[in-house]
Order: C-alpha cells, then structure tokens, then sequence
C-alpha cells in the first residue's frame, strides 16, 4: 500500500534567500524532529525519509524540484514552501501528480480560494488571519484610523485589502496608504507620507526586511512612538533582529509563540539547542504538519493522496502547536492564534522572552470563515 | 554635345566648407575642386585641417557651413554608408583592415555589397564562394595572392596597407579618399604602393593627403595647399613647389626637393 | 499651499529625504566611477564592499566594543586593504581584457562575499545603534529631521567633494586620468602604475565601506543590502557619464531628489524611474550628462 | 592539409551528429524536466551569444525577451487557448517585437552604454509585468496548460514535451548557426572588427546590428515561450535582472563566440544550481561565485574554448 | 673605426637581448652599444623589430633575456616605471598622447627625474604649434601635433637618453627640418639619442652610426663616415 515501502517527505524552501531565517535551515530541521518523533511514538512498520532543496524563492525552480522529486525520486509530500509563487507553482504540480502539498511557510489568502485544491493544506497562517487578529484588536483597542504602508505585489495588497476590510468593519477608518517598491531600503519618504496622514497607527503590509527597515526608521524620524506601527506580518526573527528597543509596544499576530506553555517551551528547547534559534511559527507548524502527516499514512496504511488527505481532514489537530486544529475543506488548518504585544527591554527577562500575550484568537474566529470562501471545493 | 554634358568636369567640389569646433576654425570656406580622372593631393603644415576635410567629405564629421557635391549632386547630409555607396570610399590615417578575417576575406566584404544578399542570415557562407575569382583577381593586382589565406592580423604592416587598398577597390569606387597611404612604410612599400595607386587611377579619381612629398611629385596631377583651414595656393606639382608662400609655410626652406623623402 | 494635492511641507520633506538617498548613490557611484575611469573595470562588488563596511562596523561594535566614530574610519581601511588584495591577486590579471571580465569576477566576489556573510549572520540582519552624539532629531518647520541623517549628508558630500578635488586638481590625479588611459606610457615616464591602480581600487572600495558605516545606524546590517542598491548605483554612474568624478556626484544627488518626488506621485514607480531617466538621457546625450564623447 | 582550423571545420558535423543522437535518446537516462530546462537555457545563451559573441555587442537585458515571450506564450495558451506551437510562435513573434524596439533605442550605442540602456529597458518590462494584473504579478502567471501539439499530440507526457523542446532548440540552434556562417554573419564580423571600416565600405552599421539584435531577442523569446511550457508557469524570475546576468555568465563559462559553448555553459550552471542548492544549501552562492572567479582567471575561455585551444595546440604539434 | 678611440663614457650597452610578445619571439639576440653624446640609428624594414628594441629596454614587451647597461648598471631586471629614473626618454610610435589631458597637462604631467629639464616655456618657443593648442585635449590634435608634443613631453622629464621612434612620422617638412635642428641641438647639449627611423634622408645627416636589424637581428653596423661607401648595399636592403 506504501510505494517502495517508503515515505517521502520532501522540504522545499529557502535555504538561501530572503525568508531562509524564518523558514529555511529551521524547517528542514522541525522535518527532522518530527520524523524522529514519528518513528519513536508511532514504530512504523515502513521507512521514513527526508529530502530538502532550496527553491530560492523562485517559482520555476519549486515546480522543476517537486516535478522531480514526484516523478523520479518517490517524494510523497512537499512541504514548507514559503513565498507564494512557489506554492501556487508546487501545489499544481501536487495535483497533477496526485501527491500531497502541506503549507506552512507561504501566506497568501488564494491558496486556499481560487487556487484551492484537495491535495493542499494551509497550515500555519495566512494574510487573513494576521490581518483579522493584529487590526482588529488595534482597532478596538482605540488605534481606530490607519494609514498602509504596502509592499507592491499581490501579497502586500492582499494583506492590506484584508486589513482595511478588519478597520473598517471594526468602526475604524483608513486614511490612506502607499506602495512601496519591493523590496526597498529607505522608508523615510513612505512614513513621512504616513505621517503626514496624521493617522493613529501606520499598518506594515510588508514582511522580511521590508518590514524591518520600515520600523527602525519609523524610530529615527520620530514617528514613533507619536503614531504607532502595526506589523501585519511578523515573525519571531524579525523582531529578534531589530532587538526590543526598536520594536516594543508593537502589536502582531502569530501562531505559535515558543514561550506560551510548557509544551511549547519543551520543543522549542529542543529546537533551540540544535538551531540556537528560537523556533518561528513557520517551522513549528512545518513540525506539526509533518507529523500529522505522517500520524495520517500511519493511520490509513497507504501513501496515497486522497486517502491521506481524508484522513488528515477528519482527525483534529491535537499538539503544542495546533490547539483545537482542524483542517477544513478547503485545505485551511485552522487553529487558535495569538495576538501578542512585544515588550519593553525592562519588560524583557531573559533571551527570546520577547511576547507578552494578549489575547488568543480561537480556531474559528481567527480565519476567514468558510461561507467567505471562493474555494470550488466548498459546497454551499 | 547637347544636353547630356556633365553638369561640369569637377567630380567633387567644396563650396564655402567650413568646420568649427567651440570656436577653434580648423577649417575655413575651402572650394576644392577635383576633375575627374585626376590624382590631386592635399598638403599642407601639421594642423592645417586636413584630415578634418577628410572627415568632412566621408561624413565622419558634419560641417559648419558650406557644401559638398559629388558628380554635381549634393551629398553634404547624406550618410556616410550612402556616400559610399554612391562610389565615394575613403581609406585611413590608421590601417584599418579586418584582423581576424583572412586577406581573401578581407577583400569579400569589400565585394559582397553588390550581391545584395548583405542581410540574408538564411544563406550559407558558401554562397560568397562565386566572389572568390575576383577577389583573387582584386588580390593579384596588389600583389597578394600568396597571402590569400592569411589571416590579417599576422602580415607584415606595408601589406596591410595594400590589403586595404584591394578592398576599397572592391567596391570598383569612383573616387577615392586616400589619407597618407604611405605613411609608416618604408621605401620598399611605397614604392609598391605608389605604383598600385598610379594602376588603379586608370578609371578613378583620387583624392589624397601626403606628406611625402616625393611621391606627390610623383603621381598627382593637382595639388591644394592648405594652411590655417584654408587653401593657400592650387595648382600643378611645378607650379606649386615655385610659390614662395607654399615654400615658407610648409618646406621651410626654398627648395621643395628638400622635403623629399 | 499645495501642490498637485500634495501639502507643500510633506514635498519639502521629501526634497531633503530625497537629498539625504542621493548622498548615498553620490558616494557609491563616485566608487565605482573612479574604479571605473581609472582601472577599466566595472566593480560589481561594490555592493558587497559596501555591506561588508557595514558588517565590519556592527563586528567592531559588538564584538570588540569599538565604537561609530573609529569604525568609520576603521571599516574603510580594512575592506579598503582587502580591496588591495584582490587588486594584486586578481584584478590586476585581466586589465588588458574586456570589461567584461572584470564585471564577471567582481560578480563572483560579490557572490562570495554576500554567500559567506549570510552564513554567518543570516538574512534578517543586525541593528546597529545610531551613536549618541548624534541621536534625536530637530525640527526644521516642515519636518522631523534625525541629527544623524544630516550628519550622513554633510559627512557624504565632504568626502565626495573632497575626493573630486583630488582627482581633477592635483597632480597624483593627473597622473591617475593619464594612467587610466595609458598605463605603459605613464610608467615610460617613471611613475610606479601598478602601485597607483592598486591605491586606487583600494581608495574606490574603501569609499563603498564609508558608505556602509554611513548606512549601519539607519539600514538593517544584512548581507542583501547592497545587491539592490548595486544596479541603481550603475544607473547613476551611467547618467552621469561612466568615469565622470563630477557628474556621478551631482547625478546621485539630482537622483536621489528625483526618487524622492517619485515616491510622493507614483510610489509604485520609484524603483523604475531611474532607468526611465537613465534610457531618455542616453538618447540625449549619449555619453551620460557629463561625460566626454 | 594540418591546418587545425580546417581539422576541426571538418570533425564539427560529426560532432553535431553525435550531439544530435545523444540528444535522441537523452530523455530515456536523464530526467526529461531537467534536461527541457537545460535545453531552453541553452537556446537563450546561443541566442545571446549571438549577440555578444559575433556581433560584440553587450546586452544586459536579454531576460526582458525571455520573460515577455514566456508571459505572451502563456497568456495566449492559457487565456486565449490556442495550441501550443502557436504560443511559441506568438512569443518569438513578441520578443523579436520587442528587441525590434530596444534595439532602435539602444542600437547607436556602444560598450557599456549599451549594456545599460538594454539593463534599464529590461527593467521597464519588469515593471510592466510586475504591475499588471494580467501577468499575475509577484506569483506569476501560474497553471498554463501544455497542451496538444497541432491539437493532437499530448503535451502533459514529458517525453513528448522533451521532443517539442528538441525540436524547437535543434530549430533555433541551426538559425544561429546559419546566420553566424551567412553572408550576414560575415558581415557582422566585419563591423565587431573595425566598425568605422565596415561603414567607410557602404554597409549601414546599425541596420545590421538591429538585424542581429532582433534576431537575438527573437531567439531568446523562443526559448522563453517553450519554457513556460515546460514549467506551465511564467514568473517575475524570468524578467528579473539577475536571469540577464546569468545568461552573460552561461555564455562565458561555456565560451563566448564559441557555436557549442553557451549550450554547454547552460547545462553546466543549470544543473550546478540544481545539485548544488540539494547538497550544500546555502553554499551554493558562494561555491558559484568561486566558480566565476576561478574561471575568470584561469579558463577565460571558457569549457569549449579551452578545449578547442587545446585541441589546436595537438592539431599542431 | 674612429669612434672606438673617442674615450667617451658608455650610456647604453645592449648584449643579447631577446625579446618576445607572447609566443612570438622578435629578437634574436641584439647587439649594440651608445655612447654619451652620441646619435644612433636603428634601420630595417618594416617588421624588422627596431621598434621592439626600444620597447624591451623600457621593458614593455612580455619577456626579455639578455643584459642592458645604462650608465654602467644593469637594468633588465627593473620594472618599467624605474626606467625613467635612469634618465631614459621614451616617444613611442603611437604617440601615446593623453587624450583626455589638454597639451598644456601632458606637458605637465612628467615627473621632472633629472636635473636640464626644458621648462614649458622653452617647449612653446620650440614648437609654436603646441602653444596655440595648450588648451585643446590632447584628442583633438592633429596627427602632426600630437607627434610634437610626443617629442615635447619628453623633453620635460630631464632624461638624458632619448628613444626615438618614428618622430618624424607625419610631419610637414618644415617641422621636419625643426626636428632635425633641435636633434642636433640636443646632441650639443649632450643628450644621446637612439632614432628609428624610415626616413633615412632626415636621419643620415644626424646620426653617428647606424645600425640595420632584420628579423630581429643586428646583419650591419655602419659608421657615418663608412656610410658612402655602402649606400649601394642599403638600398638594397632597405629599398631606400
Ligand atoms: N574634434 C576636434 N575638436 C577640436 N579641435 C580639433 C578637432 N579635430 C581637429 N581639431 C584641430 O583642428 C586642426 C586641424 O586638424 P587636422 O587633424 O585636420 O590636421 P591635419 O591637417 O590632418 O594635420 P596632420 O598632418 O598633423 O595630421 C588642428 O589644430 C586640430 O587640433
Ligand atoms: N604587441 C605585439 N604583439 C605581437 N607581435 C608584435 C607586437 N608588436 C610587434 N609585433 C611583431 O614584432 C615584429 C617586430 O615589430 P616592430 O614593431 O619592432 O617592427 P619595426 O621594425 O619597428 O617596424 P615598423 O616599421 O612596422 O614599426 C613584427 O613582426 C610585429 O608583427
Ligand atoms: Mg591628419
Ligand atoms: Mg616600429
């Protein structure tokens, strides 16, 4: 039932480019964690392998990789993918293939909308649920006009399409907004404008380096902490690189944060003493996805695509990093998620103790809800 | 001899040609005027503009003021592929060959043209083929044949000289442009080359710069004199080494047969 | 008072920003024209020696507690001296050849530089504190301006202005334009060229490294920093007019302000309009704006 | 006769022949993906050295070509849906356009003002595809299908596809080994060796460079289009500066105006790219920039370069 | 051979010199010897290497072998840029004028290695033509002005051995003539002069000893007041 008595994993990522800190060398190994874990919990009676490559970001690359990977080498599942060019290119070629494409890098809404299929899973997060979380809550919360500071291509202007959907339907109002080249380096002509909006709260729809310039320059010109930023996507390693002083009072939404229970402190530590980085959202749900991959071949007794898929669609996700998961129609895995607010060096006690968690966003809420979705495979 | 003369005897005549550069005249309302089937040269001291006429009659430079008509038409704003085409072919102060092309190669670029196939990337080199007899026969003239199949960059400099000659002659050009075809050669080569230009000024007109005065003597049948940008006298190689301005200016002392080589 | 709907004060604002960029494209273009005028190659690591003067001072900082001020002079000697190197192991091989060897090799460095410094460091980069002298900001009216962006284009223009006097006034100058074009002839007349070329490619590097300390306290230190920055830095070269000392200041500098105003009208074009400038000036004036033809 | 010129004149269509077979039967032990990539690579670096190579002109802009064919390609297979081999034509015809355009603008320029002028105009075209909603912008134009050659042979087999791309690159490689052994290509020679010369002789300089330039852009268009078929994708990557650098890089490594060099500098960086980023991960950058360096100083020739070279140098002895 | 007796010092003393660009080996093996004061000529036919001979003692070829004395020392081992040091003055064939400098900077350019240098003044009285277009860059000069200030710039570094090639290449008569007086004035004043030449009527009144290379090779030493006698033999195998 298992081709070649063997199951595949492949890790398609970037090894070497922009997204390689948050993704990267990190996900290749949470793929090797959860193997080992799998093999030890589970003593499967097939072998267990993983291959990894570096699809540098570029979408021609993935889809040639995956290609190969399915046809000549027996990969059952590619997984990671950040960027979502790669993941629209790969998650095609799984289809065609018929093998199965777990997401946990890529964040692009379309994955699991237009472009949807029944061999993908979204797994970690997506523009919607960072949007809905970081300007709901800043709404609310009296950040109640905005101004974008966006990054021109399609996920820059998904995630601020969202996010101004989230302001204004939370009685907020958008008072403009600028897009920017990508990538850029100097933002001071892009927060002056921001500035000059004279908005409460100038939303970052960028991510990477875009996001980091943007926010150690916002301190340089003033800005903040006059006006305050929201990163709409962040992650643990930015927030590491620009260090506290630059970043603290800042509002994000994650997935996963390492220092919230104890489950996620023990394999985060785990993580730490092999990466000697803390883990990213991305690598901990490329961790959990993996696994319950696996838990699903394990399960069926089979390697195939629709049978593993079925099985990994009806059993919920129970781990330190999936609390209440579960994996809908359309290939979302939805989960709770966190909104968190980055301390104050003061504040901050020990390395990585950088989160103080402010609300959790629960499963249901935290995604765009299935009766939104463009997705052809969801029955209405 | 009714309507079908000439429009005048001058293949190429100047008018008023002037040339300026940010206020330095290096050039100024030169007539110069060639017959037809003549050998006429063009001297004069360092720095008289010489080689700028030159760059103004083959369009390597566009005049101040003034005109230039080539068989009486008009050509000051023609361009310079045109002008050649039209039969008007200049040579150069510095060898200018193909180095990494053969000699008979050389020559064939000179003659392709008139098979019109220039743009047909299509076409196998091998249909340049049928130009090889005369191009031989272009090679033989100037004494080149056991150098067909060299490559250019590898001969002796005297050659390359005679080299370029064959390939201007290749375009069977009406008139030639010829700047100091003698100069860094030895004797040996000039006379070789002053013996080549006298053969192929048979059904030509050529103009020429020379500082070698001996071989102006020698073959031209009307020399310009220029200095400061313009013509100080005209006339015969006899007629010229006897005017005492000519002498002052350019020899520096009263007998031309000094400047010989 | 408003222009096209845009607030007079926020184009003030953006005139300076767009002065204080064009401080950086002046430095790092005048880098690479002067390697370019006198070595005849097109240094494609510029990009990389620019971010290793960066990474060189956040090192000096870190690890070693040397301070902004000594590092602006530091980093420029050492990547100035690993410019030495590979002038007299490797460039000094191909200047008898096309440019474009030269361009393929300080690809391949650049290649190399930034590979090994995204091993070691990752790609998100490292902060490097702006120096307390020059933290905060005044108020000029129109805009907010940070002490240290000022200083970055008072620091920028003395070194570009003082460097453009060298080349065209002095006589080590004279003998640098003369050997650009004829190395045999200028040695002929006794003076040690190879020694000259190796001064001067370290000089243009180590101008990309000033740059880079400039850039620490206001840029992520990350090894991708200049690989963007590069290729506007060759536009700017090339609108100024390759090897023209003056005219890569003064382009980066009208450059800078011109990106600027982008940025206030059509955002999204800011990263194009140099090139749209770049391609109308060479119809122009096809040896750039101030170059000789 | 020892001339080894004219030896090796000789030994090149029994090269050609055995490349050919091996080209036959490649897919049957190689893994045909890969070798379409190297295939349509190698088309785009001949297609280059065309250009730099035999008429010595530098352009720093040939991605815009590859990309724009690959998009227009795409676009019509996809959104138009018509067959395949008229995608690719529709692109050449497209990218041949195009260079028809750039080459106007940047034709009268030389060295490095070229190079630039053809870098800025390909970063037009990048902007242009990054901007419209058309080209799908930073994901690129995703899920083109392949199609059925002259609406009868399935595409979606990849060994049907790698035949497609053989021909397709047999096709372009014998245009550019045609035009470079032409009366045309002669007279290119001409003008790289002494351009004033060539002019003095009556030939229109520029008319020939554009001729070489379109041709070149025409070419490339034609490797773009076939790729997106292969890959069913197009993407900013295509368009992007850095295919242009690596296209000058495939052609050096390989051997600039060699015939066979560029083919063989493509399969060298395509499959470094491949089996380096699976071994050594974030290495491989730096392990190509060595590879540029030591070839820069050492092999500037290039693999096929070197070879003749050394061929030559048997030839006489 | 009278000049053997003359005590005068040796200023140059090539023994064996070969010389190669490449692969290609020029020189086979160069004899020859310039005392202080003196004027020597280098004859041949184009390709001969007499150009090639002045360019190894500069050291601008790719390799040589041999020994080459100037002022009783050793040079061959020295790098290009010292040689100016040694008092030698080079014009090159191709002029090598600075195209981007004006006249006035070329002539400026030369570090002064040697006491006697002319000053710029002295230049413009000599050649009138450089002093109309000190300003002009030195590309846009005329072939024969460039060749001038060739010649002029070298005079500006004090070098006492000059190597001459081609000087006269491209000039009008008159400046010829000018040449030809201020080679003999530098002769009074000492300098020693090394010419290759074609035009053998402008150099035979100059020189003091000639001497005829053919691929490479040194095949006659003529001294001026042989050259009567043998005028036959170089015609023929010069074609003077
Ligand atoms: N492009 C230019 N810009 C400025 N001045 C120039 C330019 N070209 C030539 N000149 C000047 O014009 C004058 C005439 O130059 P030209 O080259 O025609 O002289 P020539 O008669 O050919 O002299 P020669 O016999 O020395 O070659 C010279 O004084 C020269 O300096
Ligand atoms: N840079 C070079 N590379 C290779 N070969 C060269 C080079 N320069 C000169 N030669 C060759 O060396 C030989 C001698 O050249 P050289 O220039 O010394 O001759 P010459 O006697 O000065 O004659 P000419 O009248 O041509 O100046 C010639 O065969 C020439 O082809
Ligand atoms: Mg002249
Ligand atoms: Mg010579």
């Amino acid at each position: 039932q298992i081709s070649d008595n063997t199951v595949k994993v492949g890790v398609l990522t970037d090894m070497s480019g922009t997204y390689s800190d948050l993704a990267g060398a990190g996900a290749v190994l949470a793929t090797e964690m959860a193997i080992a874990d799998f093999i030890a919990e589970a003593k499967p009676a097939f072998k267990v392998e993983m291959v990894s490559a570096d699809h540098q970001n570029k979408a021609d690359i993935a889809s040639n990789k995956a290609r190969e990977w399915f046809e000549r080498e027996g990969v059952d599942t590619a997984t990671e993918l950040v960027t979502t060019s790669t993941a629209l290119a790969v998650m095609k070629v799984a289809k065609e293939m018929n093998r199965v494409a777990l997401m946990s890098g890529p964040a692009s809404t379309p994955i699991t909308n237009e472009q949807c299929n029944d061999v993908t899973v979204h797994y970690t997060y997506d523009t919607y649920a960072l949007a809905n979380g970081t300007a709901k809550a800043v709404t609310q919360q009296g950040g109640d006009t905005w101004f974008f500071l966006t990054a021109d291509y399609a996920f820059g202007q998904a995630l601020e399409k969202d996010s101004s959907a989230v302001v204004i339907a939370n009685g907020g109002k958008v008072l403009g907004s600028v897009r920017h080249p990508f990538p850029a380096a100097d933002f001071s002509s892009f927060l002056l404008q921001a500035q000059a909006s004279g908005a409460k709260i100038i939303g970052l729809a960028n991510a990477g380096a875009d996001t980091t310039n943007a926010i150690k320059q916002a301190a340089e010109f003033g800005i903040t902490p006059k006006q305050s930023l929201a990163g709409l996507l962040m992650f643990i390693s930015d927030v590491h690189s620009l260090g506290l002083q630059a970043t603290q009072g800042m509002y994000l939404t994650t997935g996963f944060y390492w220092d919230l229970d104890d489950d996620t402190r023990a394999w985060s530590k785990r993580f730490f003493e092999k990466q000697k980085r803390m883990p990213t959202m991305v690598q901990a749900g490329q961790y959990s996805s993996v696994l319950h991959y696996l838990r699903a071949v394990q399960a069926t007794g089979t390697d195939e695509a629709g049978k593993v898929m079925a099985h990994m669609k009806a059993t919920p996700i129970k781990d330190f990093f999936g609390k209440n998961g579960r994996i809908r129609e359309d290939g979302r895995m939805v989960h709770d998620m966190y909104l968190a607010q980055v301390k104050t060096p003061a504040e901050s006690k020990y390395p990585w103790d950088y989160y103080n968690i402010r609300q959790t966003i629960p499963a249901e809420e935290a995604f765009q809800p299935l009766a939104q979705s463009r997705c052809p495979l969801v029955k209405k | 001899m009714a309507g079908e003369t000439p429009l005048s005897e001058y293949i190429l005549e100047t008018r008023g040609l002037t040339k300026e550069f940010k206020g330095f005249v290096a050039v100024s309302g030169v007539d110069l005027k060639v017959e037809k089937g003549h050998i006429h040269a063009l001297i004069g001291p360092n720095g008289a503009g010489k080689t700028t006429v030159f760059n103004l009659l083959t369009k390597f430079l566009p005049p101040t003021s003034g005109s230039i008509l080539f068989e009486g038409r008009d050509i000051t704003r023609e361009a310079p592929a045109l002008t050649a085409r039209r039969g008007m072919v200049r040579s150069f102060q510095i060898s200018a060959t193909f180095p990494n092309l053969t000699v008979r190669e050389n020559v064939r670029i000179g003659l392709q043209r008139k098979l019109g196939t220039e743009f047909h990337f299509w076409r196998s080199v091998k249909s340049l083929n049928v130009l090889d007899d005369e191009a031989m026969a272009l090679l033989e003239a100037v004494d080149l044949t056991q150098f067909a199949d060299t490559v250019t960059a590898e001969m002796p400099y005297g050659r390359k000289r005679a080299l370029e000659i064959a390939t201007t002659l290749a375009l069977d050009p009406t008139m030639l442009l010829l700047d100091e075809p003698t100069q860094g050669m030895g004797n040996e080569d000039i006379a070789r080359v002053v013996e080549l230009i006298r053969k192929v000024s048979a059904k030509r007109s050529i103009l020429m710069v020379e500082h070698n005065l001996s071989v102006v003597a020698n073959l031209c049948d009307r020399i310009t004199v220029l200095t400061h940008g313009s013509v100080l006298a005209e006339g015969s190689y006899a007629e010229v080494s006897k005017n005492p301005k000519v002498l002052e200016a350019y020899v520096g002392s009263d007998d031309m047969s000094d400047a010989h080589h | 008072m408003e222009i096209f709907g845009v607030p007079g004060a926020l184009l003030g604002s953006q005139l300076l920003v767009g002065l204080i960029n064009g401080s950086f494209y002046a430095i790092l273009s005048l880098g690479l024209a002067i390697i370019f005028g006198l070595l005849n190659i097109i240094n494609f690591s510029h990009g990389a020696q620019y971010m290793m003067g960066a990474f060189v001072a956040w090192i000096a900082l870190n690890k070693l507690g040397v301070n902004y001020w000594v590092a602006l002079l530091f980093a420029p000697i050492v990547i100035g001296a690993l410019g030495v190197v590979i002038e007299r192991t490797m460039l000094r091989k191909l200047y008898k050849l096309d440019h474009l060897y030269g361009l393929l090799l300080t690809f391949g460095l650049a290649l190399i530089f930034e590979g090994v410094f995204r091993d070691q460091y990752g790609i998100s980069g490292q902060s490097y504190p702006v120096p307390e002298l020059l933290q905060g900001g005044v108020n000029i009216g129109f805009m907010f301006l940070p002490i240290y962006r000022a200083w970055v284009v008072v620091a920028a223009l003395t070194v570009c202005f003082a460097t453009w006097f060298i080349i065209e006034k002095t006589k080590l100058g004279a003998y640098l334009r003369a050997g650009t074009e004829n190395p045999q002839m200028v040695q002929a007349l006794g003076i040690n060229v190879p020694l000259l070329i190796t001064f001067t490619y370290g000089f243009g590097v180590a101008l990309a490294a000033f740059a880079g300390v400039l850039a620490a306290p206001i840029y992520q230190v990350s090894p991708l920093m200049g690989s963007n920055l590069i290729i506007v830095v060759f536009a700017v070269v090339v609108i100024g007019g390759m090897g023209s000392i003056m005219g890569s200041i003064l382009t980066g500098l009208g450059l800078g302000l011109i990106e600027g105003l982008t940025r206030v009208f059509y955002p999204e074009a800011s990263a194009v309009v140099v090139f749209v400038i770049m391609v109308i000036v060479l119809l122009v004036r096809p040896a750039g704006l101030f170059g000789k033809a | 006769m020892n001339n080894p010129n004219s030896m090796f004149a000789r030994a090149l269509p029994i090269l050609f022949g055995v490349l050919f077979l091996i080209g036959l039967v490649a897919p049957f032990a190689v893994y045909p993906t890969f070798l379409m990539k190297i295939l349509c690579f190698g088309l785009f670096a001949c297609a280059f050295n065309l250009l730099l190579g035999f008429a010595g002109l530098l352009s720093f802009g040939h991605a815009a070509f590859l990309g724009s064919a690959g998009y227009v390609c795409g676009m019509l297979v996809r959104d138009v849906g018509v067959t395949p081999e008229v995608g690719i034509i529709g692109g050449t015809l497209a990218a041949g356009a195009l260079g028809w355009l750039f080459g106007m603008l940047a034709i009268r320029r030389t060295g490095i003002y070229f190079a630039m002028i053809t870098l800025a105009l390909s970063q037009m075209v990048y902007f242009v595809v990054l901007q419209w909603k058309a080209t799908g912008g930073e994901d690129g134009l995703q899920g083109v299908p392949r199609g059925h050659l002259f609406g009868i042979i399935d595409l979606s087999d990849n060994i049907a596809m790698y035949y497609l791309v053989f021909a397709v690159f047999c096709i372009g490689f014998f245009i550019i080994y045609r035009a470079i052994h032409s009366p045309f290509g002669q007279i290119l020679k001409a003008i790289r060796e002494n351009e004033p010369r060539a002019m003095s002789l009556g030939y229109d300089v520029a008319k020939f460079k554009l001729l070489a330039f379109v041709l070149s852009a025409a070419l490339a268009g034609m490797a773009g289009a076939t790729k997106t078929l292969v890959f069913q994708l197009a993407s900013l990557t295509d368009v992007h500066w850095h295919t242009s650098g690596e296209v000058v890089l495939m052609t050096l490594l390989g051997g600039l105006g060699t015939v066979l060099g560029p083919l063989v500098g493509a399969a060298t960086i395509v499959s470094l790219q491949t089996e380096l980023a699976d071994s050594v991960g974030s290495w491989v950058t730096v392990i190509m920039g060595v590879i540029f360096v030591v070839c820069v100083l050492l092999f500037r020739r290039g693999i096929v370069g070197e070879l003749q070279a050394l061929i030559h140098r048997a030839g006489i002895r | 051979m009278t000049s053997a007796f003359t005590p005068r010092p040796e200023m140059l003393r090539i023994q064996d010199l070969h010389a190669y660009y490449g692969e290609s080996h020029i020189l086979h093996g160069i004899n020859l010897k310039v005392a202080r004061g003196e004027c020597v000529t280098l004859l041949g036919r184009n390709g001969a290497g007499r150009s090639t001979t002045l360019k190894s003692v500069l050291g601008l070829v790719s390799r040589r072998t041999g020994s080459i004395m100037v002022n009783g020392r050793e040079v061959i081992t020295e790098p290009t840029h010292r040689m100016a040091h040694y008092g030698i003055g080079y014009v090159p064939e191709e002029r090598a004028i600075f195209a981007s400098l004006s006249t006035e900077e070329n002539l400026m350019l030369p570090p002064q290695v040697a006491s006697g240098a002319m000053s710029v003044d002295e230049i413009y009285g000599m050649f009138p033509n450089l002093y109309e277009r000190r300003s002009s860059p030195g590309s846009k000069l005329s072939g024969g002005e460039q060749q001038m200030l060739a010649m002029a710039r070298v005079l500006r570094t004090g070098a006492k051995l000059l190597l001459l090639d081609e000087i006269t290449e491209g000039l009008a008569p008159v400046i010829v003539k000018k040449l030809g007086e201020i080679i003999v004035e530098l002769k009074s004043r000492g300098f020693t002069i090394v010419l290759v030449e074609q035009n053998f009527r402008f150099a035979a009144p100059l020189a003091d000893r000639h001497y005829v290379l053919e691929h490479g090779e040194i095949i006659a030493t003529i001294n001026a007041d042989e050259l009567p006698g043998k005028m036959d033999w170089l015609h023929q195998t010069l074609g003077v």
